[in-house]
């Protein structure tokens, strides 16, 4: 099955590559997302937590 | 004061938009007493007494309250009725009689204007049938929200007065308070700048 | 650890934090590798539809997300239920932070549903039983997520979410039988879309897979969301001062 | 016991009646809106008898779906801004027993008056007598469920500045059953077929939300006042 029939499956290729791509974006998306939300929120309660030990 | 406290609380603690409101704060109220609760805005004064009345839950501390009876700042009285008509929902959703409705309304000086409605009544009539509220649902202990403001002398006058025989029948006030109410107030916890 | 101590614990923070942040990595990686191995499983060596062809390899992404943004859901009304009758905080800040995470997973749902039916039934959006309640579903998030913006403290809102999920889903079997009852009886059945043939193994052996994956994604991702959440709620106490600054990642 | 309850339920519909009475465009208003919305279609589909009678259950149950939802303002909103509200959570003991009193009489004035003025709306719409028939009965059948569940959203949204917006995004995704049975009942209806499975879906559907609703809208409102 060469790369181009893969990519063409069997003419509705656009919907299903449509469809995975979509997902793969939101999965990735969410996960980076949930991670980075993550390490902000600590990143900010360290400085608050600095600036109190300060004071 | 041989009776158990009308009210006493057991270090509570209040915070609110991440600021303590207050903290450790311990106290309690037994039957004759009148107990004023200064301090200045903001520093928490309606916040504890709507948790003391069970509207505000998020504070934390051990509290026993007797049936109280709650007045905020807003008078309780649906300004389409009229004072009779307000009395008379009250009664039917305490279970109270409606037979005192009228001394109740003559008390607090309403005499003639139980049957007008209460948006032509002037703001101190308004608070006065918000009061009248406490005399016809006769329970121990009352949580007064700035009972005074928008009052003219006379209705500081008959303030005192209820306050006096409230006491004086065993039961109990704690009221928070811009003005101090001078010598009725038997006691008076000063919330801190928070 | 009877239930009755797990049900203690549960109830402290802390305790939940120290104790899942393994289980949320774990979760996280199985999620990736079940979803790879799902998804490759079902686009290159699962056989296409004898009737759909390949567009028939959509079912690998469309129904797993479908089943998580309805779990999702009832995960959220169980959530609510607790923390109004026990006042559990954590019970609320699950509520809080499955909300995105379930509106993402039903407009994805939804979109994947519409792409599969463009080559199926020839039109985008065809008002399928399956594709209306999912609608609802997504308008039942919206509600959640606007109801959480509209109330300013944080407690107040936590209680009317909660509340709101625990209608909501109570609702959703009703929704959900009437809209199916309406749509199927308003129109002929057509090919049902989840309920597909009986499929040879081959064929729903990677969508298991899958389906499997999308569950522990939500596991990883409310967890580590849940843990973020917590240590935002309980900034100030010793515990979290110890755990931010003794830990300098 | 029973008589305080029925003390409790009578003195709160005596206080809604009056506040309608005082004040009947709160009232009004939906009514208006309903009237509006019917003429709107109709003239929107230029006056054309047969696509009148095609779309007419439908058009006539959403438009009874979004009046009922602008008459939810009337509920909760007045009482939340004037205090009665916080001494009604109080002093009624049990709580839900008034509330309900105030749905009921909310369902009198929107729910009941919409059914009543079917024969009118059906007539524009060009709808057959055993149609208006059906309709009015799902109608009657229905609408105690759309207040009783309005009744929680608009508990919930009392206190909200954007609590229009907000209270239609909580509310009509829950009138959707209702919304099903009543227009299938009409349309099936229409083509003379029984209706029976309908209805029992309809009273099923308001026996459950008289039920449960009154405990949410309660907790509801607690919610809300606790937040002034």
């Amino acid at each position: 099955m060469s790369f181009a029939e893969f990519v063409h499956m069997g003419g509705h290729g656009l919907y299903v590559w449509l469809a995975y791509g979509s997902t793969i974006a939101v999965v990735v998306a969410l996960w980076l997302s949930t991670r980075a939300s993550g390490q902000r929120v600590r990143k900010e309660l360290k400085m608050g937590l600095k600036r109190q030990s300060k004071v | 004061m041989s009776t158990p406290p009308l009210l006493s609380a057991n270090k509570l603690r209040c915070e609110r938009d991440m600021r303590v409101l207050f903290k450790d704060l311990s106290f309690s109220v037994g039957a004759g007493e009148c107990v004023e609760l200064l301090g200045p805005n903001g520093s928490g004064k309606s916040t504890l007494l709507r948790a003391l009345a069970g509207l505000y839950p998020d504070v934390e501390g051990e509290v026993s309250v007797a049936a109280s009876m709650y007045v905020g700042h807003r008078n309780g009285l649906n300004v389409l009725l009229t004072p009779r008509e307000n009395l008379q929902w009250y009664a039917g959703i305490t279970g109270v009689g409606v037979t005192g409705i009228d001394a109740v309304l003559q008390r607090v000086g309403l005499y003639g204007f139980e049957d007008s409605a209460c948006q032509r009544l002037s703001q101190g009539q308004q608070r006065r049938a918000g009061l009248a509220v406490l005399l016809l649902v006769d329970r121990p202990l009352w949580l007064l929200d700035e009972p005074l403001n928008a009052l003219d002398t006379q209705g500081q006058a008959l303030i005192n007065d209820l306050l006096n025989e409230h006491c004086a029948a065993n039961g109990a006030v704690f009221c928070a308070t811009h003005q101090p109410l001078g010598e009725i107030a038997t006691r008076s916890i000063v919330l801190g700048g928070g | 650890m009877t239930i009755k101590e797990l049900w203690h614990r549960l109830g402290s923070p802390r305790w939940f934090y120290q104790m899942m942040g393994p289980w949320g990595t774990g979760l996280g990686v199985a999620a990736a590798l079940l979803l790879i191995t799902g998804t490759l499983w079902g686009l290159i060596i699962a056989p296409p539809d004898y009737q759909q062809g390949n567009s028939f390899r959509i079912i690998y992404v469309h129904v797993p997300t479908a089943l998580v943004c309805q779990s999702a859901y009832i995960m959220m009304g169980v959530a609510g239920f607790l923390f109004l009758v026990w006042r559990m905080k954590l019970a609320d800040m699950v509520v809080k932070v499955t909300v995105p995470f379930g509106m993402v997973m039903t407009a994805l749902g939804l979109f994947t549903g519409s792409v599969w039916g463009a080559p199926t039934w020839g039109t985008w959006w065809e008002w399928d039983a399956r594709t209306t309640s999912m609608l609802v579903l997504l308008f039942l998030y919206f509600g959640l997520y606007a109801l959480r913006q509209a109330i300013p403290r944080a407690e107040s809102a936590g209680r009317a979410c909660a509340l709101l999920a625990l209608v909501g889903v109570i609702n959703i079997p009703i929704i959900k039988y009437s809209v199916d009852w309406w749509l199927t009886l308003h129109q002929p059945a057509t090919f049902t879309l989840t309920e597909a043939p009986s499929m040879p193994a081959e064929m729903w052996l990677p969508l298991l897979v899958n389906v499997i994956g999308v569950y522990c994604l939500m596991g990883a991702v409310v967890i580590s969301s849940l843990r973020t959440e917590i240590l935002r709620r309980e900034c100030n106490t010793s515990w979290v001062r110890e755990e931010l600054m003794g830990e300098p990642a | 016991m029973r008589s305080a309850i029925a003390g409790q339920v009578i003195s709160q519909v005596v206080r809604e009646w009056r506040t309608i009475a005082r004040a009947p465009i709160d009232v009004a208003n939906p009514l208006m809106f309903f009237f509006l919305g019917i003429s709107l279609f109709a003239i929107g589909t230029g006056g054309e008898r047969e696509g009148l009678a095609e779309i007419g259950p439908a058009v006539i149950w959403v438009l009874v779906l979004l009046a009922n939802l602008l008459s939810l303002d009337t509920l909760f909103k007045r009482d939340h801004a004037d205090g009665t509200l916080e001494q009604l959570l109080l002093l009624a003991q049990p709580v839900f027993v008034p509330v309900l009193g105030k749905v009921i009489v909310h369902w009198c004035f929107t729910g009941v008056m919409m059914t009543l003025l079917t024969p009118l709306s059906a007539l524009v719409m060009n709808l057959t007598l055993d149609q208006t028939w059906i309709l009015m009965l799902t109608l009657i059948l229905g609408t105690p469920s759309l207040s009783l569940i309005g009744a929680i959203g608009a508990a919930l949204t009392v206190g909200l500045r954007s609590g229009g917006v907000l209270l239609a995004l909580v509310v009509l995704p829950l009138y959707l059953p209702v919304l099903i049975f009543g227009v299938s009942a009409a349309y099936l209806a229409g083509d003379g077929l029984a209706v029976t499975a309908q209805l029992y879906w309809l009273g099923a559907i308001a026996v459950l939300a008289l039920t449960l609703a009154p405990f949410a809208v309660t907790q509801a409102l607690a919610i809300s006042v606790e937040q002034t």
